[in-house]
């Protein structure tokens, strides 16, 4: 590195920011982009890895082959996910490992969705159409990213999860044309995951802290207020066109805002999940922390077996 | 005829259920790495099982689709190998079993493309690309644990311990397959075949091949094994977690 | 009424799936004793699912039979609450919800039978004796194994630990049984009745009441829980066993 | 004990023996009287142990709690069988925890009927049916014993495997009369165990090395061959009554004989199976090993209560 006094270095990194141009790994960045970044990378990361789990929780069950195949490549790509955003954080200095052991001891978050239990496989379908869709909302900005690893890396999961988005509604067109248990299920599965999606654009603007600083550094790119806006809107049309009602007596179109309105959010229930109360968040770390140490003696054979070859060699 | 789609149906449930107990490992595997593997894996003999399952409803000329086989067959008419739908075990275990597995479908396979029946011959032809890669996935792993640390040497070596009783079943040669010679894969010559290539993986992975320590065998039920419909007791759980969802709404479309 | 019917598969479900659990159990238990032991409770709790299925439907006119009830319904309709159903985990984790279960069930039989409702306190009256029991028998191995070697005493922990989040579940008293006065059991003190006797056994077993260090608790989907048919992730895996064969055969006589 | 010489007490032993009157534990006997009512009774112990498996194996899916309340209690009975004769053999001076071991390692045998699996729950009756009805035969003459304890253990564990054999065929009774599924599910089970059923005698009386002896000691009243004719007269009306066929083209009355004609028995399966090669024999001890060794740590901790009680005390 060039001996670049570091203030130069700072408006150097500004510039670029404000020109919307991307951060490279190679790049000068201040130590509090760094690790805010390395911070949303791994809870996107840990995310995928724990999303996982609750529609893995159906691949064994599905009900038609064409649908398990849909689905195991789903939770396939969940996986895949993990792996680009994990080495995107590798490129800021962090340590895929260590990584982990913050997820599973529970020092960095994931989304809080995935606290709550898959119940039928219509919730299978019901993630796919509305908390895939939320997450799109979220993440379609992030492909602006300042930050280039993880801009590309979004580039490829939001295509991947837009594909996912459409598997999921075509599960449900197909079920609420099926028999009326199945649209039973829809409705049900619709009543439980409604509000927990619009929790996932986070707490409203006037308490959400980082807000600010994450705009400035255009690592985020919109309010959690907009989005979740934005995926009312889009999720009203979408509902009628099932033949779902959403669980919700206040939304309806409002002629002025040119928006819909919705019902006040439980934000207790967020934060009791946050708190760790959820329905699952034992259950997942917990998993996820047996299949790390089940899986501790292998990867000590494959060190041990990899430092020998290197002897050999 | 019956023959026909009874023999789609051998290696149609091979694929089905040995897909079913590595979808098992989904979001418990060792590493991100190996859940992508052995994800692929599963998807892929879970397509080999479609297509096969599709195959024996028009071979018989009875239309059953593949959903109506997977889901709506009793035990009894599962025609799987019993080595596939023993409980996972360990990851020792679990690729002990997925590289006996695939060696001895990859020969299968190999000797299928030249059947004479084109349907069956393009399956074959797909599925060999396919299962070369699970082979070697597999035969890297048994060749890292086995070779790896003297924890991950003894648990290897119980995989194959235990996988190995069930391994002379995979050469038993069932009427079906007799009465479809030039159809069904040639049996001539497939242990041999099978077994060079396990005892290399075995060197090289410094373990030893059961059959020269324990050389028990898991026996038959008056004569009959998975081929014939007579499985273990692994197999009910199986089936049950398997068809659960699609026999509680028999009447409905997915 | 409907609302009597609820109830009755409430307290039948809670019975029925715990049965399940211990169920589980069968040849694996540590010591022959706890063989004979676990499985006359397991058949004591199905006793008292049967009687409570077949009253649900007699309640609300509808005459389903117990198997019905146990066979035919969905997930969706069980009214268990979410302790009975996890997965079983070792034998300590096995006494501790064991133990919690059974003082719970035991204050809440011993309200139910002054109930105005003659076939519930007879119900009750019946199933006071028989928890009577399980409550010692549970009682006897925390009290042993906490106190007993420091392995015994972590796992006793750890059982407590992991039973504790769906301690709270339990004492939520539904709408159903609010409706229910007079004949539902009384809960006015039932909570604290519960926390006395369990803090008597865990502190002869040196443990800890779990609240007092980790304090978390596996919270609602939407408002609901058990009671309300929404449960966890293990419930469906439970009920595709249970359920297996009698959907496999819907036209059948047993 | 009275000091009297060894070939008196030997006398008064086979006294004891010929006037039909039963050894005590308190009573001197033979060492080779010790080591074979050990062996019988360890073999009988285990087999009701480890026949809790493959009848185990249906209690949770049992398709109606009335079945599944039966099959739970019968399973349970056998446990309490299992008691009653490590109790028994412990008179003899035999260790329980000693025989678990030989048994887990596979020195003691159990009866190797319980190396086939059950693969229906058509299986729970015809176990019911035939094994039982095989293993009354074998011991209903095993309640004379000459080995008091375990002659009193034969009574009550007799009277509840008749009744156990009466639920077993009431079951079937109610399957035949049920859909054409269910009847087809009996007479594939008939199949499957009509053949070891009648294994369960042992060898032809030709190859019976230890008849004699045991037979002398009235520790067994009747040869194999005797018995096995027996159970099959018995079974061929009550198959017919079932209304299905068993598996034996062979079997027919002979008036001469006044006894059923059978076919040849497949002595090659039986002894594969006595060599460890059964469909189960692997997966039963393992099912009993791990079952032992998982309870390893409840025991430790139980002697470790109980000394510190003592100690308390």
């Amino acid at each position: 590195m060039t001996a670049t006094a570091e203030p130069d270095l700072e408006r150097l990194f500004e510039h670029t920011i404000e020109r919307d141009q991307r951060i490279e790994p190679r790049d000068w960045l201040p130590e509090g982009y760094r690790k805010t970044m390395i911070r949303q990378i791994a809870q996107h990361a840990h995310s995928e890895i724990i999303g996982m789990q609750p529609e893995g929780n159906w691949i064994t069950r599905a009900p038609s082959l064409r649908r398990k195949a849909i689905l195991l490549a789903k939770v396939q790509d969940e996986a895949g996910h993990g792996l680009y955003l994990y080495s995107a954080a590798e490129t800021l200095g962090a340590d895929r490992a260590d990584l982990t052991e913050k997820l599973i001891s529970g020092r960095q978050k994931y989304s809080s969705i995935f606290n709550y239990p898959t119940l039928t496989f219509a919730d299978v379908g019901v993630i796919g159409w509305l908390v895939d869709g939320a997450a799109i909302c979220n993440q379609v900005p992030l492909c602006r990213s300042s930050y280039g690893p993880y801009a590309r890396a979004m580039i490829r999961i939001c295509k991947e999860e837009s594909f996912h988005q459409r598997q999921g509604y075509e599960l449900l067109m197909t079920m609420m044309r099926g028999t009326e248990a199945q649209r039973a299920m829809v409705q049900d599965a619709v009543n439980r995951w409604w509000w927990p999606s619009l929790m996932m654009f986070g707490p409203p603007d006037a308490e959400s802290p980082n807000t600010a600083q994450s705009m400035a550094w255009k690592v985020k790119r919109h309010t959690n207020d907009e989005l979740r806006q934005r995926f009312v809107d889009m999720s009203v049309p979408q509902a009628k066109a099932l033949g779902v009602t959403l669980p919700d007596p206040e939304l309806k179109w409002n002629e002025e805002r040119q928006h819909h309105n919705f019902g006040p959010i439980d934000w207790d229930e967020f934060k009791q999940i946050l708190k760790g109360n959820g329905p699952c968040n034992a259950q997942r770390i917990a998993h996820r922390r047996k299949a790390h140490e089940d899986g501790a003696w292998v990867r000590e054979a494959a060190a041990a077996y990899a430092a020998k070859q290197e002897g050999r060699a | 005829g019956a023959d026909l789609a009874a023999y789609c149906l051998m290696l149609g449930d091979d694929a089905l259920i040995m897909s079913h107990r590595l979808q098992q490992w989904c979001s418990h595997a060792p590493e991100l790495e190996d859940e992508l593997a052995i994800a692929n894996i599963a998807l892929d003999l879970l397509g080999q099982a479609r297509l096969l399952l599709a195959r024996a409803g028009k071979a018989d000329g009875s239309e059953r689709s593949e959903d109506s086989y997977a889901f709506f067959r009793e035990e009894r008419d599962f025609r799987n190998v019993r080595m596939v739908e023993l409980v996972n075990g360990d990851f020792a275990a679990t690729m002990a079993r997925l590289l006996t597995f695939s060696v001895w479908r990859l020969a299968l396979l190999q000797r299928l493309e030249s059947s004479r029946d084109p349907v069956l011959a393009a399956i074959a032809a797909k599925g060999v690309k396919e299962v070369t890669y699970h082979r070697e996935y597999a035969a890297n792993w048994v060749v890292r644990l086995g070779d790896g640390t003297e924890l991950s040497h003894q648990r290897m070596q119980a995989g194959f311990d235990a996988v190995w009783p069930l391994y002379d079943e995979l050469f038993v040669v069932h009427p079906v397959e007799r009465r479809l010679a030039g159809i069904a894969a040639d049996s001539d010559g497939l242990r041999s075949e099978v077994d060079d290539v396990l005892t290399q993986v075995l060197t090289a992975a410094t373990l030893t091949r059961p059959e020269d320590s324990a050389g028990k065998v898991v026996g038959l039920v008056s004569g009959m094994a998975g081929r014939d419909g007579v499985h273990t007791e692994d197999m009910g759980y199986l089936l049950a977690e398997l068809q659960s969802v699609a026999r509680a709404h028999p009447e409905a479309t997915w």
